[in-house]
C-alpha cells in the first residue's frame, strides 16, 4: 500500500504555483509574526488570491472543496446568535455561581468543578465563548477567596481546550473536519467523547498533585462565596426558559441530524431563527452584529487562501511528501499526524493548520486508494484514524502554549489585565507536559482501537 | 455682533486654569487637589481636572469617574456580576489601590476644545463623547482653562429664563 | 413566438409545492406586515426551508442559482467596510458642505447640488448610505438658513433613488440582476445611465417648479452658510487620501471588471481589503460588525427562501401565467415588467421583488427559447430590454411611496426626529407623481432604443 | 461585622428623597428645582433629580446633561458637524425648546439600585451605565433617597486615606 512515486509529476510546478505559494507562506508567516491582524492578512490573501485568478470567485464562494465551507461558517455564527441572546438572561452565571457553591467554597473543589463545567460547556459551545463566560466568575470568587486566581484560569483554559476536543461543534477543526470528512455528531461523540472523558479524568488528577496542596482559604472568606446568591442574576426568567428551549432542540437536533439527513448548520441556523422569533428581538441588527466578524472573516479569507493553493496543486505535492515520508505506512502516519498537528497547533492557530490538513489528508487518500471517490474515500475504514488523529492533535495540542488556542490567549490576557501576568514559559511549564499527557493517553488510544482492536 | 459673539465662545465661559495634576502623583495627592480646587469664587471641590506633565504638555485627565474606576475590577463589566459582591469590597479595593499613580488611572484619550470654539461645539464634544468637562486649549495646544457641563448649563438656562432678552447684553 | 401552453404540466403542484407556496407567502405577509423584523423572518423562513428539505443546505449555501448569490453579499459588505473605513475622515461633510457653499447659500441652489450630489454619490455607494452621509448636514444646513428641512429630505431621498439606478453598484436590484445575468457594469451604464441623467435633469426642473419659488432667506443667514470652514472637518488627511485611491482603484476595478474578466464582488473585495490593509486598522472586528448585518442576513435568508419556490417550480408557474397574459408579446411584457415592477417597488420591499422576478424572468426565457442555455439565453437580444425594465422599475418605482424605498424610509424617520413628520399621504402627492414621470420617460426610452431604434 | 455592615448598604449612603420633578413640569420650573434643591447640609443646588408621577411612581430621572441634550439637534452625532456651528446656535436653540415638558426631555431607562444593596452594585451599576446618581428603591419599588457619585467617592477617599483604621468603625 505504498504511495506511488510517479504520481509526484502530477503536480506542475508553473508561474501560478509559485504565485500561489508564495502568497500562501507570506499570509502565514504575516499571521504567525502578528505585525498585521490575521484578518485583515486573511481578507486581503483571499482577495488578491481570486484577482490573480487562482483561484476563481465562483470556486471562493459557492464551491465546498476550494472555497468558503459555508457549513462551518453558519454553525458558527449560529451558535454565536444563540449565545448572545442568551447571554444577558444570566445563566451562565448562575451556573459558574452555583458551581463554587456546590464545591462548598473549597478551593481545589471550585478548580475541579469549575473546570468540569467548562469541559462541558466547551463541547457544545466555542471555547473562547465558554472561558469568557467562566472566567469573570472565576475572577470575582478568587477576588472573594483572597486567592492567586492564575490556577484557575490556566485549569479552566486547558480544561476547555479538552472538553472542546470531544464533539463535533466543541472546536472549529471539528467543525471544519466534520465539513469536509462529512461525518456526523454522534461519529464525533462516539470516537472521541471516551478518550476524551479519560483524558479529563487524569488531568484533574495532575492538577490535583499541582495545585491541591496551595489552596488553602480561611472561613469567612469562604462565608463569601456561600453567601452569593445565584438565583438573583436570573432577570429574565422567559427569556431563559426560551433560551433552554432552543438550545435543548438544538442540541437535540445534533444528535440526530445524520439520521434526519440535515447538515450541522441547518440544525444551528434553526436554532438561531427560531429564538430570534421566540425571543422577540426588536432589533436584530445588535446581535447579528456582536458575533465574531473578524474571527468569521479570518475563516472566510482563509478557505479562499487555502483553495488557492490546492487548486496549484501545493496540497497534493505536501501529501505525496507525507506520503513518501511514512511509505504509505497507516499506523505511522496516523502517529505522525496526531503528534505533528499537536505540537504544530501548539505554536500556530489551529484553524489555519486544520484548513490546511484537510485537503492535504483527502489528498493523501487519493493517492492510497486511487479507485475510490466520494464517502468511500472519505471514509474509507483506514482514513478514518487519520481523521480522529488529526482532530485529537489539534485540538488537544492548543495546550501546548500560551499562543497554541485561542482560549489561552483569552486567559492570558485576562491574567495580565489582572496584574498577574502568566509568561510564556510559565505557561509552557504547566501546559506543555498537560498536553504531552494527553496526547500520549490520546495515542494509546487511537492505536489500542483502531489499529489493535479495530472496532 | 463683536460684543455677543465674546459670549459665546469657549474661552468666554472657561475657568482659567489654575489647578491641575502631574502624571506621577498617588491618588491620595489627587483626591486632596480635587477636594480643595477652586472652581469659582462661591465653590469649593471640583470633579474633574486636567493632567499635565511637566513641560505643560496635556496627558490625561482625572475625574471622581476615573477614580470609581480604580477601584472597580475590570472583569465586573464583563458579565452580571453586581449581585455577587460583597460588603466591605469596595473599601478593600480601595487601600489595595491607594499607592497607584494618576498616571496609573486617569483618562488619557482627553477631549478638548479650542479657545475659539462655538458653545454648541463644546455641547457636541460633550454630549457625543459623554465628558462633563473639557479642557480648553489656545492655538499652541495649551490648556488655558477648564469648560465644565454645569457652565453651558447655566447658558442654556439664561436663555431660556430670560427669553427675548438675549439683544441687550 | 408564443409560450407553449403545455409547458404548464411540467410543474408538479404537490405536498412540497404546497408547502414552499405557503412559507414564501406568509413570510412575504410578515415582512410587509412587520410585525416581526424583516431579517427574522427571513433566517427563520430560510431555516425551515432547508429543515423541511425544499432546498438543501448544498444548494442554499453554496449554489449561486438557487441559493445564497454570493457575489451580491460580498460586494454590499465589501463597499460597507470601504465606506465605514472611510467615514471618521470627514471627506462627506466636506462634500456637503462644500454643495451648499458652492451654492452660495441660495436655498433652492442647494436643494439642486445637493439632489445632484446625492444621485451621482447613489450611483456609486449604497442609497441608504448616502441619504445618511448627506441628510445630517442637509438637516444642519436647514437649521442655519431657518428654512423647513422636509422639501430638502425629500428630494434627496428621490435623487439617490434615482441616481442609484445609473450603474450596477447604486442599487441592491442593479446588483442582484447583474449578477443572476451575468451583465456587468460598462452594460448598466451604457444601457441606464443616459436615460438616468435624461430623468434627473427632468426631476430637477420638476422640484423647480414645486418648491422653487417657496425658498427665500435672509442675508444674514446666508453669511452663517457661507462662514462654515469645510476643510476644518478632514481631521485625518492621510487616511482620506488612502481611502480615495482605494475608491479610485475600486471604481476603476468596476469600469474595467468585464474586460478583466473578475466579478465586482471581486473587485470590491480587493479594495476592500487593500484599504483595511494600508489604513493599519488595529481591530478589523468592529469596522465588521459596524455592517449592516441585519440587512445582509435578511438578502441571505430571502435568497434561499426564493430558492426553495423556484426549487418546487412556483416561480416557473409564475412565469408560465405571465406569458399566458402576454401572449408572448415582448414588447408588452417589458412594458409590464417596468410599470408592475415600479407600482410593486412603491408598496413592497424591492429586493424580494427582485429576487423573486430574477428567476422568474429566466424561467420565462427558458419558455421563450428552449434550446437556448446559459449566456446565450440570459443575454438574449429578446431578453436584454426585459432586464432594464425591470431594473428601471423597480429602482425608479421605489419614489412612489414612503416605505418604497430604504431611502426614503431614512427620511421619513429624520423628518419625524426633527418634529416635522411627513405622512404617507404627503410623501405619496409628491412621490407618486414624481415617479409615474421618471417611469413614463423609461418607458419612452426603452421603446425607442430597444424596440424601435434598437442599438 | 453588623455594625461595620451598616455603613456599606445603598440606604445607608444615599440622600433621603426630599425633592423630585413632575413628569408635566416645563423646563424651567425643573430647572429652578435642580437649581435650589437641597443635597446635603452643607450644599445647594444637584446635577440631577428623580421624576415622580402622581402615584408616586418613578418615571424618570433629569439631569444636567438631559438639558443639554434637550437643546442638541439629533442629527449632530450622525456626523463630525461640530466645525459648522455658528455663534448663538446653542441659545436660539435653547429659547425653542423653553416650552418643552420634563417628560419629554428626561432620561426614561432609569437605573436604579435597591436599599440592601452593597456598595460594589452601586458602582458597578454606576460605571457600567455611565450614570453619576442612582434612584434608591425599597422592597415595595418606592424611591426613598438618592445615591450621588460624588458620596461613593468620598467612601473610597476614606478608605484610601485611612488605609489600617478601618476595622475601628
Amino acid at each position: 500500500m505504498n504511495a506511488e512515486p510517479s504520481a509526484v509529476t502530477q503536480v506542475v510546478m508553473g508561474a501560478q504555483f509559485w504565485t500561489a505559494t508564495a502568497l500562501f507562506l507570506v499570509a502565514y508567516a504575516l499571521i504567525v509574526s502578528e505585525k498585521v491582524h490575521k484578518t485583515v492578512v486573511a481578507i486581503f490573501g483571499a482577495s488578491v488570491m481570486i484577482v490573480l485568478g487562482i483561484i476563481t470567485q465562483e470556486e471562493a464562494f459557492h464551491s465546498k472543496d476550494l472555497g468558503i465551507d459555508w457549513n462551518v461558517i453558519f454553525l458558527l455564527v449560529s451558535m454565536m446568535i444563540i449565545i448572545n441572546i442568551m447571554k444577558p438572561t444570566g445563566a451562565f452565571e448562575y451556573i459558574a455561581v452555583k458551581s463554587a457553591k456546590v464545591a462548598k467554597g473549597q478551593p481545589f473543589r471550585i478548580m475541579v468543578i469549575l473546570s468540569v463545567v467548562t469541559a462541558v460547556m466547551s463541547a457544545f459551545l466555542d471555547n473562547v465563548t465558554t472561558v469568557l463566560l467562566i472566567a469573570p466568575v472565576t475572577l470575582l470568587i478568587c477576588q472573594a477567596l483572597e486567592l492567586d486566581v492564575i490556577p484557575f484560569l490556566l485549569t479552566e483554559a486547558m480544561a476547555s481546550n479538552i472538553g472542546g476536543t470531544a464533539t463535533l461543534i466543541g472546536d472549529p477543526p471539528n467543525i471544519m473536519i466534520a465539513s469536509k470528512a462529512k461525518l456526523d455528531f454522534v461519529s464525533f461523540l462516539f470516537n472521541l467523547a471516551p478518550v476524551i472523558v479519560v483524558i479529563l479524568i487524569v488531568y484533574i488528577l495532575t492538577i490535583k498533585i499541582i495545585f491541591g496542596k496551595k489552596l488553602q482559604v480561611k472561613d469567612e472568606l469562604r462565608q463569601r462565596v456561600m453567601e452569593m446568591d445565584e438565583r438573583a442574576t436570573l432577570k429574565d426568567p422567559v427569556l431563559l426558559k426560551k433560551s433552554l428551549l432552543v438550545l435543548a432542540i438544538t442540541i437535540t437536533g445534533f444528535m440526530f441530524h445524520g439520521v434526519l439527513d440535515l447538515e450541522p448548520a441547518t440544525v444551528a441556523l434553526f436554532g438561531a431563527g427560531l429564538l430570534l422569533l421566540i425571543s422577540g428581538v426588536k432589533d436584530p441588527h445588535h446581535i447579528l452584529a456582536e458575533a465574531e466578524w473578524a474571527t468569521l472573516f479570518f475563516f472566510m479569507g482563509l478557505f479562499i487562501i487555502i483553495g488557492g493553493v490546492v487548486n496549484v496543486g501545493l496540497v497534493k505535492w505536501m501529501s505525496i511528501q507525507v506520503l513518501n515520508l511514512t511509505h504509505g505506512n497507516l499506523l505511522g502516519t496516523s502517529m505522525i499526524v496526531m503528534w505533528f498537528s499537536a505540537f504544530a497547533s501548539a505554536f500556530i492557530d489551529n484553524i489555519p493548520y486544520v484548513a490546511t490538513m484537510n485537503p492535504l489528508i483527502i489528498d493523501m487518500a487519493r493517492q492510497l486508494w486511487p479507485d475510490a471517490s466520494g464517502l468511500a474515500l472519505l471514509h474509507h475504514p483506514d482514513l478514518m484514524p487519520m481523521w480522529w488523529s488529526l482532530a485529537l492533535g489539534a485540538c488537544l495540542g492548543g495546550n501546548g502554549t500560551a499562543i497554541g488556542a485561542s482560549a489561552n490567549v483569552i486567559v492570558v490576557g485576562l491574567a495580565e489585565k489582572a496584574g498577574k501576568p502568566i509568561s510564556f514559559g510559565k505557561f509552557m511549564m504547566y501546559g506543555m507536559p498537560l498536553m504531552v499527557e494527553s496526547v500520549t493517553i490520546a495515542m494509546g488510544y487511537v492505536w489500542l482501537r483502531y489499529y489493535v482492536f479495530k472496532f | 455682533m463683536k460684543a455677543r459673539n465674546l459670549m459665546v465662545k469657549a474661552r468666554n465661559l472657561m475657568v482659567p486654569l489654575t489647578d491641575y495634576l502631574r502624571p506621577e502623583s498617588t491618588i491620595k495627592e489627587a483626591v486632596n487637589m480635587l477636594r480643595s480646587a477652586k472652581r469659582d469664587d462661591e465653590r469649593v471641590g471640583v470633579k474633574g481636572l486636567p493632567v499635565l506633565d511637566a513641560g505643560g504638555k496635556l496627558v490625561g485627565i482625572l475625574s471622581m469617574g476615573d477614580i470609581l474606576k480604580a477601584v472597580y475590577p475590570f472583569y465586573m463589566p464583563m458579565m452580571n456580576l453586581g449581585d455577587f459582591t460583597w460588603d466591605g469590597m469596595v473599601e478593600s479595593l480601595a487601600r489595595q489601590a491607594t499607592d497607584r499613580t494618576v498616571d496609573n488611572i486617569m483618562t488619557k484619550n482627553v477631549i478638548t476644545i479650542g479657545e475659539n470654539d462655538s458653545l454648541m461645539k463644546c455641547v457636541d464634544q460633550m454630549i457625543k463623547n459623554k465628558v462633563h468637562r473639557l479642557p480648553v486649549l489656545d492655538d499652541s495646544n495649551k490648556v488655558v482653562g477648564m469648560l465644565y457641563e454645569r457652565d453651558v448649563f447655566f447658558i442654556i438656562v439664561k436663555a431660556m429664563l430670560e427669553e427675548g432678552k438675549d439683544k441687550e447684553k
